[in-house]
């Protein structure tokens, strides 16, 4: 297995009812998962502008992961599904231009699923480890 | 040629002003060039026979100026719509940003119009004169002695090339005779990159958008953006920023402004023929509604007004981000 | 600029143990507008909020950022520290460095970095917080049970008994539920009928309490304190006030050949038909689908027999609209279907039954009056196999059954397998199980005498198979203990079949915008400390909708849902969450983008009137958002091209700054 | 005055790429032309005008002025001057060139600003006479002579040779790096080619626009005239004009905050923009005919009462060719002013 001394910056956009409690519930569990990704909380997935994501890469972060809950179990019955077309777009736009649509994922995490919060965390996490330094939607400004 | 001509539309336009339907016309005004129009209100049959021109070069999109215009007429204002135009104003209405009762809209023709900068590459620049003949333009030039004849089906504009419809979808009156709502071509070029690597597209974006001087022209003669504060120029929006200061902040721009329109855009193309460095905007309006059409079905802003706009509305079947990706046209 | 607070917990070696917390303290100090840090051990204590409270007042502090635990966890308790101080309670932002750090990060180097990083951008943030004033809303001073079984009668009479108004819908023409179905119940073995029937009769008789039987949830609106709900009352061709229940009509009937819900379609009903002698509402109910007048004109019988005159054909469904100012789940739980599990010959043979329809079995008032006889040809069966955990504790691969326990089944086996030894002795009665939980007072005695004192042979083990042969039923299974395989010639299986929430649960929790989990439970708003309320306002949960339970969990859980009801009706005025959309109306274009992505129809737009730079006004439309009704999703902020709309609490430029602080 | 085949020209690029930056006009692919650094195998441009103007070499739309970092509670300065590279820009069109007499006031006055004084003195200009005027074209109009074109060195180019003579010392000391390249020649064949264009220039549509009634001191006559509503009434307020025109100076200063400190930056604004000298009372100009009559008194009023006549227009065109309305200074010049009834 391949060594990878690179740690990238994970910006994880989770919703307070579904996700964020996932993350906690992983917490109580004592799952692990790489210290690099932080979390913030938000009301909803739907709460996520493209603009928090570009900043976030624009900031320096190598990856970026809005969690919400799962269709159909939004908190606010609807918010995940405009979430999950904005998303659509989004992600395949910033394909569009060239940028390594691997940096950019939307994935489902019930309040009940610590687990999976962990091990999707985990996965991101390697998956944009093995992508290297976010350098196509960088802001050099900020990276000295 | 246009198949409907100034006069008509001269006379069209001083009848209405005449008999009281209209108090003010927003046409095309004469410029120092027989290819340079401004967008002008006329108020009299007078100030039209002197000022008013259409020809193969009135391109402008008049919707968004209703937002402006149609609040501060007196009376009701005329304005003259090509089909394309027609898409705007409906989607201006969809969103309430004039007042429908204010506006007389007569749609005319269109035969699709003319960029200047392509008759250039044929004729040579140093222009004398441009005057339609049949399907043809007639260009003097100051450097040839004989005028240059060239077919004006070779030098249309790239959105007329791949003009969506003849169609107009929003009048008060129609002159001529109706068009259809065309299969164009025009997401072939957005296939074309969607089938090149990731590492292709990167380079193909880069040197288009390192171009960008942000002068705002795309944001600020596109029908869709008419809000009344651009989150770009508001110091408290977090994104405000004047100048492309590097690679991110213009890809920052051009991201943010398509994502805006997407959904209400109807590709009417105004942004990349008012783009003094020629970056194909619109194929970035067009990536948005390439994608809307497959993931969520066909959608055309502003064929009906108060149609919901794709990224308001959702079904609980919807795809997922990640299967985007999964569909097998995309080789990154 | 703010003047900023920091305190860092260790939540004893919770977080101090992969945390240097003292270092987070210190490297936060430095923060813009951070004046004072410090740490202690349990910042929650009394101490730690008296600690806080000092420091607001020794350091003139306008805002606070606790490092600790999950905001899920303390968020409330620190506000209330903040108001104690004296400062607006969402002056408070918290840095979760426990759950989100030091649980799930081993190396102490990684997790103090990480925890710092947390602790800025919470500084980063509250430095933008601006002090927030809820809004402050009625409240209707009446309850809405949604079922009718144990669970929701519990709740209703203890709400009842408070003094509020309580409606009960119940689906089915009676309440009563799945207890009215069972014979006797663990671990007393008092009969289920004679503990629950007078509870329907308390019900009936209470001036607070409405039924609406045979009735569903149609429609659901508004918010906690102010919810508008639509009742549908489907048609039962019976005019409840009229009908006496004398039960004429029944027995005149001549349609009587439709399976009987009731018994679980082990005997037949007629079209008109009250479920059972004890039914509440005791009103006849013609079945549609069976009555040969509502289909084919033809019959009228009952009208005939019927001397009050309560039968009416041409009855419609009635929508009913109501207000309420809390909503009490309480749909309950059904047996999953054995369609999947043909291993175990449910569907092959009639004397492979669930464990619900057992109970029907030797229930007195069920088909055969309580003599345990074999569905296929009424004889007493000599041999009883009980399967434990058919489709309980699935793999979660498995496409049939469910991951969890379904909780009740040891119990209510052990129950059966000492009923019939004790009624039958003759009878060999086997039990497989993977393991016996019996957590629960006077529980694990009672699986205990069963085993000691009925001689029930407990077999640890799955059966394998289970084939039809003649009149008996080979059952193949493993003894894990033994190490052999066993072979038994039954005359009766017995199948504890999972048990799953009812499928009018998923539906009424889109009407309720209440969150469920992957199996359709309702998800309470804490596991732990809020089990009872969804998260949801105004939401709240009774019985098997939210897990599987037994009757003693129900009726407690259902009176504490009751207790937080009554808790709520009690007030005037309710106090609402401040964190919501605002419309900054000099930017708002008046597009509808908002609106159209609400999903609480909290934005309305109104045209007013702008003065303009050039001294001219214009009439422009502008949204603005209902604070009662917001509920602070933010849907509409991304939606809004021109930024207008934002989301106090979690404003564009709040969550900005901990993009930034996290990123750099 | 010294001369080169044109044969050698990519000689002499080389050699002055050997010892500066060089920046030439270079065709893109949508048919405009753009400066570009120069490199072995760069095809010189024979386009008329650039998209962008050569101010953009020594006024760039961004540049980082200073930086502050916070460390604790204190703030520390950080001077991110440096010594700007040695270029060459080649080929800038008479118009183009008078630009840098307008930006020369405005930045090298007292106090003179170092950032644009150090591109200055770093940078050598190589003009080049016009070639091929086009109707845009109205240089005349400020007194410019499009065959006769300033800068360190001049050139012409003919169709055979491309001509020198150095005009400053600057020019000189590039000259003379040239001179194995270069043999000194008469002036004849200039000659000929500055008739040619002047002959091409009595063609031209605008030839006749005249700055008569502008000027210093027209400010009352013509700040209230009646036709700034009709000429302002298209403006989309957008920056594009302001963007590709040479002699707009105008920036605003920004601070971005890049979460390690904080880069304090200028970049081009517009007086177009809504938001141009937002001060804190407010916006100064309410209105786009408010900031579209800044603009053009500006160039015709303001600035030739400040600077001894001097005009800030120099009539390259770019505006007229990219407004995306086709409004502009020739339509200002036209209703207003001198040029009325003509």
């Amino acid at each position: 297995m391949q060594v990878n001394e690179y740690k990238p910056l994970i910006v994880a956009f989770c919703c307070n009812w579904c996700s964020y409690a996932g993350a906690d519930l992983a917490g109580n569990n004592r799952l692990a998962y790489p210290a690099d990704v932080k979390i913030i909380r938000v009301p909803c997935s739907c709460r996520v502008n493209p603009t928090f994501i570009l900043r976030a890469f624009q900031r320096g972060a190598d990856g970026v992961i809005i969690c919400g809950c799962h269709p159909g179990d939004c908190h606010y019955t609807s918010g995940n599904y405009y979430t999950r077309r904005r998303m659509a777009a989004l992600f395949s736009m910033l394909d569009f231009l060239g940028i390594e649509k691997e940096r950019t994922r939307l994935e489902w995490v019930s309040a009940a699923e610590g687990a999976k919060f962990a091990a999707t965390m985990n996965d991101f996490v390697q998956t944009v480890a093995s992508l290297g330094e976010n350098k196509r939607l960088e802001d050099l400004r900020c990276k000295k | 040629m246009q198949k409907i001509t100034r006069e008509q539309l001269i006379a069209k336009a001083s009848e209405l002003l005449s008999n009281g339907t209209v108090s003010q016309v927003l046409g095309w005004g004469k410029g120092e060039f027989d290819y340079d129009v401004t967008p002008t209100l006329f108020s009299s049959a007078e100030e039209l026979e002197n000022g008013f021109v259409f020809n193969d070069f009135c391109g402008a999109n008049f919707s968004k100026y209703l937002v402006s215009k149609a609040a501060k007429a007196d009376g009701k204002l005329l304005v003259f719509l090509k089909p394309c135009d027609t898409y705007s104003f409906n989607q201006l209405l969809t969103e309430h940003r004039f007042d429908r009762e204010k506006v007389y809209a007569v749609g005319i023709p269109c035969e699709g119009m003319a960029d200047i900068s392509k008759v250039k590459a044929i004729s040579g620049d140093g222009i004398a004169s441009i005057n339609a003949d049949g399907d043809n333009l007639v260009v003097t030039t100051l450097y040839e002695d004989a005028p240059i004849t060239i077919a004006t089906k070779d030098v249309l504009a790239e959105r007329c090339i791949n003009c969506k419809s003849k169609k107009h979808v929003a009048y008060d009156e129609l002159m001529g005779e109706e068009g259809e709502v065309l299969a164009s071509n025009r997401f072939d070029e957005v296939a074309r990159l969607e089938a090149m690597t990731a590492d292709e597209r990167f380079a193909f974006w880069q040197n288009e958008l390192s171009r960008c001087i942000r002068c705002n022209a795309c944001r600020d003669a596109c029908p869709a953006c008419t809000c009344e504060k651009c989150v770009f120029d508001n110091p408290n929006s977090g994104v405000e920023n004047k100048s492309p200061a590097n690679e991110f902040e213009e890809k920052l721009f051009h991201i943010i402004r398509a994502y805006h329109v997407a959904g209400r855009c109807t590709d009417c193309g105004e942004c990349s023929r008012v783009c003094p460095q020629n970056i194909p905007l619109h194929l970035l309006n067009r990536k948005f509604i390439k994608d809307i059409n497959e993931f969520y079905g066909e959608y055309q802003a502003g064929e009906e007004v108060d149609s919901r706009a794709p990224l308001v509305n959702y079904t609980t079947e919807d795809l997922e981000p990640g299967e985007v990706f999964d569909r097998g046209d995309n080789n990154a | 600029m703010q003047r900023v607070g920091v305190f860092v917990c260790w939540c004893g070696s919770n977080i101090a143990g992969t945390v240097d917390v003292k270092a987070v303290a210190e490297a936060l100090k430095n923060e813009p507008g951070v004046v004072f840090s410090t740490d202690y051990q349990y910042m929650c204590s009394q101490a730690g909020q008296d600690m806080i409270i000092n420091a607001v007042k020794e350091h003139n502090l306008t805002g606070i950022v606790v490092c600790s635990c999950s905001p899920r966890m303390h968020e409330a308790t620190f506000r209330k520290t903040a108001a104690a101080a004296g400062l607006n309670p969402y002056m408070v932002e918290i840095a979760n460095i426990r759950e989100q750090c030091s649980w799930v990060h081993k190396d102490m180097a990684l997790g103090t970095e990480k925890a710092i990083i947390l602790g800025k951008a919470a500084v980063a943030k509250v430095n933008l917080n601006a002090p927030l004033t809820p809004g402050q809303s009625p409240v209707t001073k009446r309850a809405l049970v949604i079922g009718g079984g144990i669970a929701g009668i519990q709740t209703a009479l203890d709400i009842a008994d408070a003094g509020f108004e309580v409606d009960i819908v119940e689906k089915k023409p009676t309440i009563g539920g799945k207890m009215a179905q069972l014979d006797k119940t663990f671990p007393t073995l008092d009969c289920a009928a004679c503990i629950l029937t007078p509870k329907m009769v308390d019900v009936a008789q209470n001036d607070k309490i409405r039924i609406f039987s045979y009735s569903e949830v149609a429609e659901v609106k508004g918010f906690v304190g102010n919810f508008d709900v639509t009742i549908k009352k489907n048609a039962r061709y019976v005019k409840e006030d009229i009908c006496t229940g004398c039960g004429a009509c029944v027995e005149k009937c001549p349609m009587k050949k439709n399976p009987n819900e009731f018994n679980l379609g082990m005997d037949n009903r007629p079209a008109i038909y009250i479920p059972f002698a004890q039914a509440v509402p005791k009103v006849a109910t013609i079945d549609p689908n069976a009555c040969n007048m509502l289909k084919n004109g033809k019959c009228g019988v009952c009208a005939r027999i019927c001397t009050a005159g309560a039968i009416d054909y041409t009855q419609k469904d009635e929508y009913i609209e109501e207000k309420y100012g809390a909503i009490v789940v309480a749909t309950g739980f059904n047996p999953i279907s054995m369609d999947k599990f043909d291993e175990f010959a449910y569907n092959q043979s009639k004397d492979v039954i669930t464990s619900l329809e057992f109970e029907r079995l030797t229930n007195a008032a069920g088909p055969t009056a309580g003599h345990l006889e074999r569905p296929s040809d009424g004889r007493s069966p000599k041999t009883i196999v009980f399967v434990q955990c058919v489709g309980s504790r699935c793999d979660a691969c498995a496409e049939k059954g469910k991951e969890y326990c379904s909780k009740i089944c040891c119990m209510y086996t052990a129950k059966h397998a000492m009923l019939v030894r004790d009624k039958y002795p003759e009878t060999e009665v086997y039990v497989f199980y993977i393991d016996v939980r019996t957590p629960g007072k006077n529980f694990d005695e009672f699986y205990r005498r069963a085993v000691e004192e009925y001689g029930v042979k407990y077999v640890k083990g799955m059966v394998g198979k289970v084939v039809p042969e003649g009149d008996k039923l080979k059952v193949q299974a493993s003894d894990l203990l033994a190490n052999k395989q066993l072979h038994i010639d039954a005359d009766l299986v017995v199948l504890a079949a999972a048990i799953e929430p009812d499928k009018s649960a998923r539906p009424l929790a889109t009407m309720l915008t209440a969150s469920m989990d992957t199996n359709d439970f309702f998800t309470e708003a804490h596991p732990k400390l809020r089990p009872v309320e969804s998260p949801t306002a105004g939401v709240f949960l009774s019985g098997a909708c939210q897990g599987p339970k037994d009757i003693p969990e129900t009726v407690s859980q259902a009176s504490a849902a009751a207790a937080k009801v009554i808790g709520l009706l009690a007030k005037d005025k309710l106090t609402g969450n401040p964190c919501i959309a605002h419309s900054d109306e000099l930017m708002c274009n008046g597009c509808s983008s908002c609106a159209n992505v609400c999903p609480y129809g909290a934005i309305t737009y109104e045209d007013k009137e702008f003065r303009m730079p050039d001294r001219t006004t214009k009439v422009r439309r502008v949204a603005s958002v209902n604070p009662a009704v917001c509920q602070g999703c933010g849907a509409c902020t991304v939606a809004c091209p021109s930024g207008a709309m934002d989301l106090k609490g979690f404003a564009n430029l709040q969550i900005m700054a901990e993009v930034d602080a996290i990123c750099k | 005055m010294r001369k080169c085949s044109l044969e050698k020209i990519n000689e002499i690029f080389a050699a002055i790429a050997k010892n500066a930056a060089l920046y030439l006009p270079v065709d893109r692919t949508d048919g405009s032309a753009a400066y570009k650094k120069w490199e072995e195998g760069t095809v010189w441009s024979n386009a008329l005008n650039t998209v962008r103007s050569p101010k953009d070499f020594f006024f760039p739309q961004t540049e980082d002025l200073m930086r502050f970092k916070t460390k604790g509670k204190t703030v520390q300065l950080e001077d991110i001057r440096t010594e700007a590279e040695a270029f060459v820009v080649f080929g800038v069109r008479a118009c183009d060139v008078k630009s840098f007499d307008i930006l020369d006031r405005v930045f090298l006055t007292e106090p003179a600003d170092s950032f644009y004084a150090n591109r200055r003195n770093h940078g050598v200009i190589v003009s080049l006479a016009c070639t091929r005027p086009v109707e845009t074209c109205f240089c005349k109009t400020f007194g410019i002579d499009p065959s006769a074109p300033a800068g360190d060195i001049s050139a012409w180019k003919t169709e055979s040779d491309i001509f020198f003579e150095a005009n400053t010392e600057k020019g000189k000391a590039l000259l003379h790096t040239l001179s194995e390249l270069t043999e000194e020649c008469d002036d004849g064949a200039v000659a000929e080619q500055k008739a040619k264009i002047n002959a091409v220039m009595e063609k031209l549509p605008l030839k006749d626009l005249s700055t008569k009634g502008f000027g210093g001191g027209k400010t009352a006559e013509l700040f209230d005239a009646p036709e700034w509503d009709e000429l302002s009434s298209a403006c989309l307020g957008c920056g594009t004009c302001t963007f590709v025109c040479p002699t707009c100076q105008c920036y605003d200063i920004k601070d971005f905050n890049t979460g390690n400190g904080v880069i304090r930056f200028r970049c081009w604004d517009s007086c177009m923009y809504s938001d141009f000298t937002k001060m804190a009372h407010g916006n100064n100009r309410l209105t786009q005919k408010e900031r579209f009559r800044q603009r053009f008194m500006h160039k015709l009023v303001y600035y030739p009462e400040n600077n001894d006549g001097l005009f800030s227009c120099v009539g390259c065109g770019r505006c007229l060719a990219k407004c995306p309305i086709s409004m502009n200074i020739v339509k200002v010049m036209k209703k207003i002013g001198g040029n009325k009834g003509e």
